[in-house]
């Protein structure tokens, strides 16, 4: 098992050095001018040259590259252009955040997805299977940013119910930190139900197919029984690892989410420091959100093989 | 390796080894000795068969013998020449002359073309025909086998099993071979499409002079249909022998023991079993010296320890194992075949009678 | 009692010789002093200086500072203090103010409580310069270390506690501070809320008190909320078209080069519908610079009606039949409006416009590279008249994106901004415009408001034509 | 033995070819969304020769009118209609969606049958450089792309379909490990096909019925892209309007003219919907172990 | 000891029922026929199929892929899809009760109990997710008042019953850990687990190799003699029919053709199915000719004629035969065949 994981490092590191040189040249090839953003409704000539030079954005690129790349091995990821925050205390002030609304979203989706993909994988072809599919895409369908805005005009706006939009910290105020996450948390959750609604529902499909269910029911288990012991059991290998990399996604993936709600995390960090050309913070927390993305990979590949006593016992 | 004459060899294995190296995704990577140090030659005209238990390497030696793997050591020699150092137009030209037929007639056919197109494809390939005549020619091939030629537009999916499997015979044959791998080729058919197939291969065998390889499990097929016997255990020849004489009198204690497994279809012959004991071992790991010590009712310390040689008999046959002259004998008439009752046999000869009186009107060939 | 506000983005570095955003100055407002302050209606007003005094020949400027005051941490704030702020504000390499105090030659300080600015030319928008982020004192101290950027120290009625950035400034009331009396709030939050309807939405769930720069398709929603009470005022900012008249090859055009056609766009345009259809009535035309709250404002040069049959005359004049033209503007929804309205208004008169919303940033390095035919452009005001002209259309202008070039429109302007009597400078101004409004080389469609909003319980709050919020005598009704 | 004894009845056996569509047919929900899409493609090729009203030309006397005989959607912020408006945007929806995932397979797809047929060192690259798109959030992706490329449908397209594309290289190369072990694959070569018309004979049309599945539920990403997209100033460039932009624009108008968001909304909501029942019917259609 | 406890109320609780019912067949099936939702009128994929199994005896079911073995047998069982499968017709008096008149709360009850199965897939057929003693406890707590551990108990007694070299080890051990012969032993053992009175067992041998089959056959036989235990032995391999049959039934596309003794079947088959089957395998002695075949295959649903369903490929056939299902009728006493023209050589000696 270490071995593997071992190795699974081992590959993840060309796969990181490619993301760095990818979101580097990505936003080099962004048209205009970080210096001229920063300077400002005046900007002052002098003061774009001493940008210029300061943030040494005349080098050739690669020599840009190189720079950034080194001191980002030494730990330190640069400071942002705009707040001159450094990029390190930015991800870990974001980190928490971006992560607890990426469980909460989670939660909604497992808690959406995996009893409707049961019920519409057992009544297939049934009205239910149909309502619950219909449900379940609907959450797809819409996008998150009117979802987002209808809620909030009528839960906060109109019924008063929970916050609008913001954060507080958990550490401040628990429950207040919980009602302003509800929100947010449902509305990326019910995107991602679909999917996992989908997939439960076909994986289910696909066990309640095999000969080892027949075998179950064969024993007269009754068919509570039968589904919820020996074909969920199977069909959670395929949710478990799906759920860890919708979870990746999450991490960075909730960019619109973020920027309805006003919710301080990484999605809402990456597209403002794009449109404010603030390098430094694109190419940090692009990095830090594949490396996340990637050790979900490698966490979805560890759990495949742990709930799978196939694999589990061949370690 | 063969006693035979060379120049009577059309197919030579020479040392075949094939070595898998399974990754090892999370453990140690374990090599599994699919095929472990295999020498026979394959006469011209002759049909030879390898038997053995699944997992013995069968499939491997097969596809060894065709190059479509390479192996980790030792050469193939098809008309004396090594197939392992051929160039490109060489290799396609070996590729018309050698062909396989697989086990699986729902896996063996691309579900996305059609049969025409499907048994055109080495013609086409191989530049042999093209327009009208190509399309004659796979009609002609569709007579052939038992399809009708107006099924050539025609998905696989529209065919039952054994109808693909002539699909598979078919194309094997459009290249005109002159030698064919039967991987398993009835294995996965019905009894009496079984015999529809057997009876197939053995007309085309005749009619085009082809050598037949054929890798089975089914020994009564082997029996049937075969003139030599290769029996593998573990990724080894234990036997080989002309087919008769091996089912006369086993050498090996496993050919031995195959046998005596083997059902008699005769309910008033019921008889007790001497039965093999235990599992076939992993070829990951495969038991110290004879590697069949740890299922042999004869096993000695000796077994345990040496790794017996493929020995030649007297009469030509080639046995590995230690004590063969010794146990000579205890497997022989374990396969007693009774003849069919009298009444089986009259409604038989009838069957047959009445079978071919109502082809008559309307057969074309063979 | 926390006062919470909702500001239209996040500000940038909090150092206010280096940032450079609108909402920055907000905050900047209740965190630090400046040596002057505006009135509602753009007076200066005693703030850190208690009086000041121009020498005779303009160049220089003596400030009597404001005695017992300190700054957050504790260092008392002196002439020593002022003139180290703004030999910073001038050297910084990287402070946006050098534009803005080009004219000081150096600073003396006369004794512990007067400062004197001495200037290299005379400079009549100087004081105007130190009413905002120039003229504000930061503690020496601590602006000797280098993260003073994220811990603002300063001398204003509320101090520095904690920013998160993307979501919350937080201040804190300043009890040494020299009027604390007048400031009612213990704390102040400022929430970055980009989106105006979930601001608004915010404002009315009760999460925020008080919201700035209200979308003007939320003004019916804010001002039938009976628990709101909508504070518009017209700003000191105006919106515009640049037209691309001498800034490289896209200047080539008929529209560049033909100030007839210009004429002819502007007489398409129809800003009583602007301001009606996008504005929501909080738009009002605009034809020159100057914001009507302005003394430099003049009624002869407002914005002119719509005249389809004079601007068809006028393309005939000037031998166009169809004027093709790109018009650039950043993506927000209602200059996308006004652009969509713009398009559909000139198109009847001869114009056939693409539109082309590009993002800020690239907009910006777009424009300066002459990029461009005509850009819808912002700008948020400043008090004095030379902020909202000058850099705009002289030649050498760092905002001269359109590169118009007028030598008497130069010596004008430069002339205005050198001396300190209003009624002549008044007099340039108009002179200056007088040409500019036949040249056209910016088309101006509506002055900026800041339309605030914010809930019945805040009482006092009174909206200022720069669109800060002080919040002096502001509070919570009992 | 004969030939034709063998296949007698066989003479009579009715043609199946139309399997897949005969179960696609039965397949109600698939139906319905096939229903969907189709409607709204037609909705896209003849819907603006049916457009009552020019969709880009503001009307000032009719300014977010509710739904009317007249207009039967109401009109938006600009007193354009609604109806007409939403006639020609589902062409720009549409075309979004559909475009964006034809680039995603065009480019996707080679580069995952190369890296799955011939493993190695071009699997290892291709891999690691689709894990590195992939472990680049989309958004961001198709975000920076379009500001790379310029505000513009066309651009928007080309941006979220690089974006798709590694999961299309992904899908792929998984799909052609497992064909490339099937029987006929070696059987292929067994008769000496070169590699290349192996890779187009018998994997290609082989992997290709789950990409094309997963290109219609892809589809709906796409759809939901633009319309993101254009939340940024990224998509469909005014006047000329797309669901998502009309959309990206209704939601400030969500109080006073809520129909302006209802009507795409759901013309957003319907097309994803129709597009996954398809996608799934499809799949269901295209497997043999589904009944 | 453990299992002591568990077992004696079984065998209370059937050594009543089963001395009374000893004399008549313990399953009597009568005309059971099942149809497939979809499939085209009047062709039922199971048709007519009638045959008993009396206590300690085993019945064959044989006859080609497709010809509805499974289903029939997972009728029984209650197992079959519905939908689409529909039982449309018959009886099968279990112990005098009809199975296909239960409610399924009783066929649960009754199935792992006093009829249980073994399927033909070792390798697919136990689940992967636990270990194989949960999955043989789990049948045994299902029926048995008794507790996990002591089901454990049983389950270890089992697996040394069906010879599971380490069966400690292997109480503990995942499916995946054991070769496919293994894995059919614990299908066995689960099986046998509750005492059933009937096994039905659907190809138990056919995914393994010889050595194993025999080794399997072998150990079901010993079990059943042991037992008492009446078992159904689907397989299309006539050499096992051959080995471990009391009983016969041939099944042709969906009925029983011809059925009987086993030594009846193959000293004297009636049916052309029957010896078509016979001539198709070829023989172990020395190689005598050519195969007889039976020729084509079974004709799809759609073409299935009215009459005998063997009639496109039986040389015997003509237009009676095409139009008028025959009877199964009795030929001697126990040995049927449902041919028209049976015995053979009587209606078709002569040429015609
Ligand atoms: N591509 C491969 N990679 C790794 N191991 C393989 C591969 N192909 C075959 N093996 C292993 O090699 C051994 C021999 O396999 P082979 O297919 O030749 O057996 P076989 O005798 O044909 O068996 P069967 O009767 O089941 O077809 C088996 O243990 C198998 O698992
Ligand atoms: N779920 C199902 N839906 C439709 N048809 C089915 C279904 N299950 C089985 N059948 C059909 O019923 C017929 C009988 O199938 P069955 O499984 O009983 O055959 P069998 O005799 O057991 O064959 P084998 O020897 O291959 O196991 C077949 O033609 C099959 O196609
Ligand atoms: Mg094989
Ligand atoms: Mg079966
Ligand atoms: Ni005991």
């Amino acid at each position: 098992m270490l071995r593997y994981i071992g190795r699974r490092i081992l590959i993840a590191i060309p796969t990181l050095i490619i993301v760095s040189v990818l979101v580097f040249a990505l936003q080099k090839l962004l048209p205009g001018d970080p210096v001229l953003t920063m300077a400002g409704e005046e900007r002052d000539p002098q003061v774009l040259a001493y940008l210029r030079e300061k943030y040494r954005l005349d080098d050739p690129i690669p020599v840009q590259y190189f720079a950034w790349i080194s001191s980002a091995l030494t730990g330190n990821l640069g400071i942002s252009l705009r707040t001159d925050i450094p990029v390190l205390d930015l991800i870990m002030s974001k980190l928490p955040v971006t992560i607890e609304l990426a469980i909460m979203a989670m939660i909604v989706a497992l808690a959406i997805g995996i009893p409707t993909g049961i019920i519409s994988a057992v009544k297939k072809g049934t009205t239910v299977d149909y309502t619950a599919n219909v449900i379940a895409l609907s959450g797809l369908s819409i996008p998150n940013f009117w979802l987002g805005i209808m809620l909030i005009m009528l839960i906060s706006v109109r019924w008063k119910l929970l916050p609008a939009s913001g954060y507080v910290p958990p550490t401040e105020d628990l429950w207040l930190n919980i009602k302003t996450m509800l929100m947010p948390a449902f509305v990326l959750g019910t995107g991602l139900a679909a999917s996992l609604m989908r997939h439960t529902r076909s994986a289910m499909l696909g066990v309640m197919r095999s000969d080892y269910i027949r075998t179950a029911r064969a024993k007269g288990l009754l068919s509570r029984k039968v589904i919820l012991k020996h074909a969920l059991r199977n069909a959670l290998v395929p949710i478990v690892t799906l759920s860890t990399l919708l979870f990746g996604e999450l991490l960075a993936g909730a960019v619109l989410t973020e920027q309805i709600f006003t919710i301080p995390g990484f999605g809402k960090l990456i597209v403002d420091a794009v449109f404010n050309r603030d390098y430094a913070v694109v190419q940090g927390v692009v990095l830090c959100t594949a490396v996340g993305f990637i050790f979900m990979n490698l966490l979805a590949d560890v759990l495949y093989v742990l709930v799978n006593p196939r694999l589990r016992h061949a370690a | 390796m063969s006693v035979m004459p060379s120049s009577d060899i059309i197919l030579e294995g020479v040392g075949l080894k094939k070595h898998f190296g399974s990754g090892g995704l999370l453990s140690s990577p374990t090599v599994v000795r699919a095929v472990d140090g295999v020498s026979l030659g394959v006469r011209r005209g002759e049909t030879f068969a390898i038997v053995g238990e699944s997992g013995c390497g069968k499939s491997t030696l097969g596809r060894l013998l065709l190059r479509l793997i390479e192996p980790s050591d030792g050469d193939v020699r098809y008309e004396g020449r090594s197939i392992l150092k051929l160039n490109k137009s060489e290799l396609r030209r070996l590729r018309r002359d050698l062909q396989i037929i697989f086990q699986d007639p729902f896996a063996s056919l691309n579900p996305r073309m059609n049969v025409g197109d499907i048994i055109a494809e080495p013609i086409w390939l191989h530049d042999l025909a093209s327009g009208r005549e190509k399309r004659e020619r796979v009609a002609d091939l569709m007579r052939t086998v038992g399809l009708l030629p107006t099924h050539a537009d025609r998905y696989p999916h529209e065919f039952s099993g054994g109808q693909r499997q002539r699909i598979g015979i078919a194309r094997a044959l459009a290249g005109d071979p002159k030698l064919i791998v039967g991987d398993e080729p009835v294995s996965a058919l019905d009894v009496s499409i079984q015999a529809q197939i057997i009876n197939l291969l053995e007309d085309l065998k005749d009619r085009f002079g082809l050598t037949l390889v054929i890798v089975a499990h089914d020994l009564a097929v082997i029996r049937h249909m075969s003139d030599r016997v290769a029996v593998m255990y573990l990724g080894e020849i234990v036997e080989l022998s002309e087919t008769d004489a091996l089912f006369d009198n086993p050498l090996h204690p496993y050919t031995q023991a195959l046998l005596a497994a083997i059902p008699i279809p005769s309910p008033a012959n019921r008889q007790p079993k001497a039965l093999l004991q235990g599992d076939v071992p992993s070829p990951a790991a495969p038991p110290s010296g004879c590697r069949f010590h740890t299922r042999c009712p004869h096993a000695r310390t000796l077994c345990k320890e040496q790794h017996p040689a493929l020995e030649t008999a007297p009469d030509g046959r080639q046995v590995a194992c230690h004590f063969w002259r010794e146990i000579q004998g205890a497997g022989a008439g374990s396969i007693s075949a009774p003849p069919p009752s009298a009444a089986l046999a009259k409604r038989l000869a009838l069957y047959r009678t009445w079978r071919e009186r109502q082809d008559k009107p309307v057969a074309t060939s063979p | 009692q926390t006062l919470r506000i909702g500001l239209n983005e996040d500000p940038d570095v909090l150092d206010p010789h280096r940032a450079r955003t609108f909402v920055g100055r907000i905050v900047f407002t209740s965190l630090c002093n400046k040596l002057v302050d505006i009135t509602p209606d753009l007076k200066f007003t005693p703030e850190l200086a208690t009086e000041w005094q121009w020498s005779d020949d303009g160049k220089s400027l003596t400030f009597k500072l404001r005695p017992g005051v300190k700054f957050h941490d504790g260092e008392p704030l002196n002439a020593a203090a002022v003139k180290a702020n703004l030999d910073r504000a001038r050297t910084l390499p990287d402070s946006l103010r050098k534009s803005e105090l080009t004219s000081v030659d150096n600073v003396e300080a006369v004794d512990d409580l007067t400062v004197k600015v001495n200037l290299s030319r005379p400079d009549a928008t100087l004081i105007s310069q130190l009413s905002d982020r120039a003229g504000m004192i930061l503690s020496p101290k601590a602006f000797a270390s280098a993260d003073f950027g994220q811990k603002p120290v300063c001398s204003g009625p509320y101090k520095f506690v904690e920013r998160v950035q993307n979501d919350r400034i937080v201040l804190e009331k300043f009890a040494d501070y020299w009027d604390a009396k007048n400031y009612n709030f213990e704390r102040i939050v400022f929430q970055p809320i980009p989106d105006t309807t979930v601001r608004l939405a915010n404002l009315r769930s009760g999460n925020l008190d008080l919201i700035e720069r209200l979308a003007p398709s939320d003004v019916p929603a804010a001002k039938g909320d009976s628990n709101l009470v909508f504070a518009p005022v017209s700003g000191i900012g105006y919106q515009g078209l640049t037209i691309n008249t001498n800034n490289g090859e896209r200047a080539k055009s008929p529209l560049g080069q033909d100030k007839r056609v210009r004429q002819a766009l502007e007489l398409s345009i129809d800003r009583n519908v602007i301001n009606e259809v996008v504005g929501a009535g909080i738009y009002p035309p605009a034809g020159q610079p100057f914001p009507q709250a302005s003394p430099y404002n003049n009624p002869k040069f407002a914005a002119k009606g719509r005249d389809v049959a004079k601007a068809k005359q006028l393309l005939k004049e000037a031998g166009v039949d169809r004027v093709k033209f790109e018009l650039t503007f950043g993506t927000s929804t209602t200059t996308q409006q006004i652009a969509e309205i713009i398009q559909a208004m000139a198109a009847e008169t001869g114009f056939d416009i693409t539109l082309r919303p590009t993002e800020f940033a690239a907009m910006q390095k777009e424009a300066q590279a002459g990029n461009f035919d005509v850009n819808v452009i912002g700008w948020s005001g400043r008090v004095d008249p030379d902020g909202n002209i000058h850099p705009f259309v002289t030649c050498k202008g760092a905002l001269n994106d359109g590169r118009y070039c007028n030598a008497e429109v130069d010596k004008l302007l430069n002339e205005a901004r050198s001396i300190n009597d209003d009624a002549k400078r008044k007099q340039l101004y108009d002179a200056a415009q007088e040409i500019l409004t036949q040249d056209l080389p910016i088309i101006y469609t509506y002055y900026q408001p800041w339309p605030f909003v914010h809930s019945k319980k805040v009482q006092n709050f009174k909206p200022y034509p720069d669109g800060m919020i002080r919040l002096k005598g502001v509070k919570f009704a009992s | 033995m004969t030939a034709t004894a063998v296949v007698a009845y066989e003479v009579a056996l009715p043609k199946k070819r139309s399997r897949v569509l005969a179960k696609f047919l039965k397949n109600k929900s698939a139906v319905l969304g096939g229903a969907i899409v189709l409607f709204f493609v037609l909705a896209a090729i003849i819907g603006p020769y049916l457009a009552p009203f020019d969709p880009v030309k503001p009307s000032f006397t009719s300014i977010r009118k509710p739904p009317s005989e007249l207009f039967w959607f109401g009109t938006d912020e600009l007193g354009r209609d609604l109806l007409s408006r939403m006639l020609w945007g589902a062409r720009a929806s549409i075309m979004a969606g559909v475009v964006s995932v034809f680039i995603a397979i065009v480019l996707g797809v080679p580069f995952g049958l190369v890296a799955g047929y011939f493993g190695g060192w071009i699997d290892a690259a291709i891999s690691r450089a689709t894990d590195a798109m992939l472990a680049i959030p989309f958004l961001i992706f198709a975000i920076a792309l379009a500001a790379f490329l310029g505000p513009s449908l066309t651009n928007a397209m080309i941006a979220i379909g690089l974006s798709a594309m590694p999961i299309f290289i992904r899908l792929t190369r998984g799909q052609v490990l497992t064909v490339k072990a099937e029987d006929y694959v070696e059987g292929a070569r067994a008769i000496g096909l070169p590699d290349f018309w192996i890779l187009v004979r018998y994997v290609l049309p082989n992997v290709l019925p789950p990409i094309l599945v997963q290109g219609t539920l892809t589809i709906a990403t796409a759809i939901i892209a633009e319309a993101s997209l254009s939340f940024l100033g990224l998509g469909q460039q005014p006047p000329n309007p797309s669901w998502g932009s009309m959309l990206n624009t209704a939601k400030n108008f969500m109080d006073q003219a809520p129909w302006m968001s209802i009507f795409p909304g759901t013309a957003i909501f319907l097309i994803v919907l129709g597009f996954n029942l398809l996608g799934d019917g499809l799949r269901d259609a295209l497997d043999p172990r589904e009944q | 000891m453990g299992h002591e406890a568990v077992r004696q109320p079984i065998t209370e609780a059937h050594t009543p029922q089963t001395i009374a019912t000893s004399a008549q067949p313990l399953l009597n099936v009568q005309g059971l026929s099942v149809r497939f939702d979809g499939a085209p009128k009047g062709v039922n994929v199971v048709d007519d199929v009638s045959f008993s199994v009396s206590k300690g005896k085993t019945l064959c079911i044989v006859g080609e892929s497709g010809c509805g073995k499974s289903v029939t047998s997972l009728a029984l069982m209650g197992l079959l899809p519905t939908p689409p499968a529909r039982i449309v017709g018959g009886s099968a008096m279990f112990d005098g009760q009809d199975l296909l008149t239960l409610t399924e709360r009783e066929r649960a009850d009754l199935r792992g109990d006093r009829m249980a199965m073994i399927f033909q897939e070792p390798m697919t057929s136990l689940n992967p997710a636990f270990t194989i003693g949960d999955q043989i406890a789990e049948g045994i707590v299902r029926h048995r008042r008794v507790s996990k551990a002591e089901a454990m108990e049983r389950a270890l007694d089992m697996l040394k019953k069906v010879r599971i070299p380490a069966p400690e080890k292997r109480l503990r051990a995942y499916p995946h850990e054991m070769s496919g012969g293994m894995r059919q032993r614990v299908m066995i053992a689960m099986a046998l687990a509750n005492d059933p009175q009937l096994l039905i067992a659907d190809e138990p041998t056919t995914a393994l190799d010889v050595t194993i089959q025999a080794q399997i056959l072998t150990l079901i036989r010993r079990l059943q003699e042991e037992t008492g235990t009446a078992m159904i032995l689907i397989t299309h391999d006539l050499g096992v029919v051959a080995e471990v049959a009391d009983e016969v039934a041939v099944m042709y596309a969906g009925r029983v053709v011809e059925s009987g003794p086993v030594e009846a079947i193959f000293e004297d088959p009636q049916h052309p199915y029957t010896i078509g089957l016979m001539g198709s395998v070829p023989s172990l002695g020395r190689r005598q000719g050519r195969l007889a075949t039976i020729r084509g295959t079974v004709p799809p649903a759609e073409l299935m004629p009215k009459g005998c369903r063997f009639t496109p490929r039986c040389p015997f056939a003509d237009t009676r035969c095409a139009n008028d299902p025959p009877p199964l009728a009795e030929i001697k006493p126990g040995h049927r065949a449902r041919c028209w023209y049976a015995p053979l050589e009587i209606h078709r000696g002569a040429a015609s």
